[in-house]
Parts: C-alpha cells; structure tokens; sequence
C-alpha cells in the first residue's frame, strides 16, 4: 500500500482507524502525524488530520465502540451501553488487592501510626514502595507524620476516605481482633466470616481457608 | 544487521547452479575459494551457533554433499578455525574441540581397510553415518527456526486490538472489613511461626553440612532435594541441612531447581562446582 | 438498549464487534456465548454466533484491521499493511529473536515435547537457561511435564499464545519441515563406493551432492 495521505481520504482514516484501535494509551494529534512523516515529504496538516478524525468519529456513530477525544488525545472506547455484556467477559472480573496489599493496610489500619520499617518488621518481608503508592493513590493512607529517629520515616494512617469507602465511621469499628487472636491457626489463608462466626460458637478450629474464594467471586451485574 | 550476522550464511549465498549428478553423469564445476581473512574469523566464528553450524557452513561453502564428506580436508579446515576459537574465546572451545575429536575419529575409522566381504554390512556402519544424521536434523530446525522467524508476529508484523474499557477501568478493587481483619491474621499466625521455629546455637556447623553435601552429590547428576535430609535427622539437623543448601546455591556451587510450583525440586551441582 | 440477540441479528454484531475489540486476549466461542447467557433466557446458539462473527469478519474486509480465528479464539488485529505507520508510534522496536532462540523454539514446535537435553542433541551447543526464559516469559512454551529418567527434566511444548501470535490455529499450520528423511538413512550414507573411487581417479573435487542443497533451501514465506 503506497499511502498519499492528502491524495486518498480513505486511506488516511483506514490508518487512523487501525492506529487508534491497536493504540494502548490515547494518541495526540502529534503522535498522528508523526506516522505520517517521511523524510521527503512534508507530512500531514493538522487540519487534514483533524478533518479525518471528525469523520472518523462520525463513522463509527451508533456503533458498541466510539472514538472520543480526552485529555491526553483521541481514543477509541466501548460505550457505556455495551457494559453489560462486556462486564460478563471473562476478563472483566473486579479487581482484587494482593495479599502484599492488604496486610500492608491490615497493619497500618490496626497500627497506626507506622512506618515503613515497621510494616517490614510485623511482615517479616521488605514492602515494595508500590504497595504504599497504591494505597496512597487510593486515598486510604497517608503520611501522618515523622518518627524522630535518624531517617526521619513518614508515619502512615489511614484516612477518613478510607473509612468512608469501607462503611465505618470510626476505626473502633473495624473488626476487633483480640478475641480472635488465640484462634489463630498456621493457615495463612484468610476465613469466610460467617463461618468465622459459627466456628467461634461451636470452638472448632478455623481452617477453611478456600472458602474465601467463592466470596471474592462479586455477583456479575444485574442486566438492564 | 550485525556483521557478524551478515557473514552467517544465509540460505541464498551458497551458489545454486554448479554441481549436479544426473544418474552416474557429473556436472562439476570447482568449488568455491575457501579463503577467509584472518582478522575476519573471529567475528566470523560468532557467527555461528556451535560446532554442527560451524561444520555445515564448512560443508556449504564447498558444495559438498552432506551424505560424502571428505574426511581430510574437512578435520584439517575445521581445526583451523577451533584453533582461532581457542585463542580468542576459550571457553567457547570446548564443544568445538568435542567436535573436532569426532571428526578425527571418524577419519582414522575410514582409514581403516575395509573388509570386502562384508562390503554390504560396512555400508550400514558407515562412521560418518551418525554425524551425517546430526548434521541434518540440525539445518532441518535451523530452516525451520528461519521459517518461523519469517512469519508475522504479533506485536512485530500486527498488534492486537484492545480499545480502551470505560467502566472497568474505572472499578477499583473493593474491600470488606473483614478482609482486613483477616490479613491481620495471618500476618499474626506467620510471626507466630517464625518465633517457634527459632533457631538457637548448635553444634552442627553449616559448613560441614555443606561438605557433607557437596560430597553426597555426583557431578553432572541431579539429586531430589528432599533426599540430601537424612531420614533420621532431627529437626535442627534438617534446619541447618536447609540452611547449608540455601548457603551452597548462594555460593553458586549448587544448582536448586524446580519446574513448577509444587513439583519435586532437585538439585546439582553447578558446573564450576562439578570440575 | 434492550437487546434481544435472536431478534436483532445487527445488533448482536454491535455487541460482538464492541466485546472482541476490547477484548485484551482472544475470546473463544463460549465466551461469546457468557455474554449472551441471562437466567431466563436459553443464550444463543453456536450456528447464530458463528454466522454473526463470519458477517462481522467480512464487513471487516478491506479495512486496516480484521478479525481473525487463531488458535485461543478471536480477536481483532491490525493488517501486516498497517505496520509502517503504526511501528512510528512505537518508542522501542519489536524483539527480533536471535538464532539461538529460534532455531530452540523450532526444535520445541516440531519435536514438542522435548527436554532441554534433546534440544542440545540437536543443536550441538548447551542451551543458555535464558533462551529458554525467553520462550516462556513471552508464553510461547511451558513445561507440559517430565521425563521418566533420572533428574526428571522438563518436558517442553508450545502454547496456544505461541499459535496466537503467529495468527495460526493449529500446529499443523505450522511450516511445513524441509524433507530430509529420505536422505537420512544408513544405506544412502555410504554413498555409492564406485562413484567415489571414479572421482578420486580423475582427481575432480567431491562436490556431487550439492543438489541436495539447492532443493533444500525453500524461499522465506512472503510476508502480506
């Protein structure tokens, strides 16, 4: 295919089409024309590109996948309409932390304030500085502080965000852990709560520990 | 593409049209000049990848027939280039110097008179037979790693379509209280363990386990892991046994191996361990 | 939207089209069919879904991207064609892989299930554990098993991602292997004692094989 993008509109959009679908983050007008720069020749004008994106954009009206501009430039994505189908895909199952993550939160939310080393010490492995990121990014932690030792360590807590997101309005209401913890068992993996709670009553050693994996199975969304 | 990639040969630099046999009747024409400039053959030998490639592109180049090499020549020019090898990279020499001592003996098996009576039997035993074969299967997988190189590829010749998921990239992973609570747990039920399995001083040393091992192995053979813990042993034994295989393969003398999450995991000495 | 997929064969397409575009791996026929699958509702036959995803294939036609069945399902992906202007986009280049590592994925395609042991038969060299991490961190092989001998090594084969990539279906599509087998037996080997004999006499160089060569080399597939 010998491409003259000002002479052959068709082209042009045939290219845009499959840059923009095969692109992983959104293209900038300049990424776009920069595909079409050759040495020799002057390349495309933003107008022509603009033009083609228009169109482009109108074509694909009515369609499961619209091509939207945003911040950081143009992409394709599925319609809101489409979700229903699509959030029964196998891939779409909802997002789950890492036990890495979650006991990292475990200790600050139970121990705040702590530091990093802290985390390190109760888990007995070092914390990628990805886990304190993400939660971070979540807006469930933050640096409350300093602790005066050489260093100088940022002291972690949890936010109200973090309350707020998990149903609490206090800490004190996070599950309480001190009758639990001579139930303790080797098993590392973590207990369905209502069996917890019938396991306390009858005394019988809590190792059940698959069963959590039907419970993180979320119910697929209701379809409308 | 590299130099050293470009004196490869590739499939079309040998020339098709000199030599051809049509039943009995020879068609030859001289082979071509077997000159290679010295200050080429190093990176001339990086180029090939081991001493079947090496000997094929030997055989190529002269417009020999694979199933008829000639012997002489052939060992003679071959070791030309294993001494180059040798003076540049040495550790490179060994599989060639492998090679090298086949090929001899196999030239002074053909030098061998050969028993005419059993001229239909030698035939079978031909001693070039075995290398003809490796030679074979050899360009076989080599053609075919080419043929595969030359089909598309994804991410090189195509990329898949993903386009961008709204809504779920949106869904953030959600979390119960009770997850937390049970994170805490079993952070709880691991330091339980570590100060139970504490260990305190022992007569046992590390380092003598560690003999101990490495003189239980066999070099070049693998060993389950769990047989380098003596059955009888108690359990400081089998710790500091732990331990000394865990210090070995710091020290890179032993190999711990393990295909897959739960399988048998063996273990080897390293082969600088094993010389 | 209200789709009812038996009674709007477009706007099953619509759905379809929308699903495999965001799809990040091939979608296979049952995962089509999930997505179609409400408690009250019997789902959609195989025949509908095949016929939709044949039309959706050939509206497709001509465009800069298509969809295709490989082996893990289908998916969309862009046409050979597109890729001078798309690799503009690309910061790094695709990984070209060197001989040691395709001749090693060759002999794993063709002779799977192989050892570590056998590739180094064939290739004459040890195989640098790398090559091998390569192949598996792209998910083009995995250990399908072990071999009953002492040490219990690895056994080697593909993986439907490696057929995947290479947009084929089966193994069987592979390239067919340079036929070598005739030429391989011991008989042949000896080569003809009289012949030889002849040749040194006239004192003419050996060089009466290089038939064998010629027919041997195969052009490279094209690439379109």
């Amino acid at each position: 295919m010998n491409l003259q993008p000002n002479d052959h509109p068709d082209d042009l959009k045939l290219v845009l089409e499959a840059a923009l679908l095969a692109a992983v983050e959104p293209l900038t007008l300049a990424d776009l024309k920069r595909m079409f720069e050759q040495e020799s020749q002057p390349g495309l004008s933003g107008e022509v590109l603009r033009r083609a994106l228009d169109e482009l954009r109108g074509a694909w009206h009515g369609r499961g996948v619209e091509l939207v501009q945003v911040a950081d430039g143009w992409r394709f994505q599925t319609r809101a309409e489409m979700q229903p189908w699509l959030s029964r895909l196998k891939n779409e199952k909802p997002p789950r932390y890492s036990r890495a993550v979650l006991e990292t939160l475990a200790i600050i939310a139970y121990r705040q304030p702590v530091t990093r080393g802290d985390i390190e010490d109760i888990r007995g492995v070092s914390v990628n500085p990805n886990i304190i990121k993400t939660l971070e990014e979540r807006g469930w932690i933050e640096a409350i502080g300093h602790r005066d030792v050489p260093g100088r360590p940022a002291l972690f807590g949890t936010t109200g965000h973090f309350l707020s997101d998990l149903g609490l309005v206090t800490l004190s209401e996070l599950p309480p852990l001190e009758e639990l913890g001579n139930l303790v068992t080797p098993d590392e993996t973590a207990l369905i709560p209502e069996l917890r709670g019938e396991l306390l009553d009858n005394d019988v050693p809590q190792t059940f520990g698959a069963v959590i994996e039907i419970v993180r199975v979320a119910p697929a969304p209701e379809i409308t | 593409m590299t130099e050293a990639a470009l004196l490869d040969l590739p499939p079309d630099a040998t020339p098709a049209a000199p030599v051809i046999r049509v039943r009995g009747e020879l068609l030859t024409e001289l082979p071509q000049d077997l000159y290679i400039p010295p200050d080429a053959l190093e990176v001339f030998l990086e180029a090939f990848e081991g001493p079947l490639d090496l000997l094929l592109y030997l055989i190529r180049r002269q417009n020999l027939d694979v199933l008829d090499i000639p012997m002489a020549a052939l060992t003679k020019q071959y070791m030309a280039y294993v001494e180059a090898a040798r003076a540049t990279r040495l550790e490179l020499a060994a599989e060639y110097l492998l090679m090298a001592a086949m090929l001899i003996d196999i030239k002074s098996r053909m030098l061998l008179p050969r028993r005419e009576q059993a001229e239909d039997a030698s035939e079978g035993d031909d001693p070039r037979a075995e290398l003809v074969r490796r030679l074979l299967e050899y360009e076989q997988m080599k053609l075919a790693g080419q043929h595969l190189d030359a089909m598309p590829q994804a991410g090189r010749d195509f990329d898949t379509v993903s386009v961008f998921l709204p809504a779920a990239a949106r869904r953030l992973p959600s979390l119960h209280p009770e997850e937390l609570a049970a994170a805490w747990l079993a952070i709880l039920s691991r330091a339980k363990n570590r100060t139970h399995h504490r260990i305190g001083r022992q007569d046992l040393s590390i380092r003598e386990i560690m003999s101990r091992i490495l003189k239980q192995m066999t070099p070049g053979e693998f060993m389950e892991f769990k047989d380098l813990f003596p059955e009888a042993a108690t359990v400081h034994e089998l710790v500091v046994t732990f331990l000394a295989v865990l210090e070995l393969t710091k020290e890179t003398l032993l190999d711990v191996t393990q295909a897959e999450p739960f399988d048998p995991i063996y273990v080897k000495l390293h082969e600088s361990a094993a010389e």
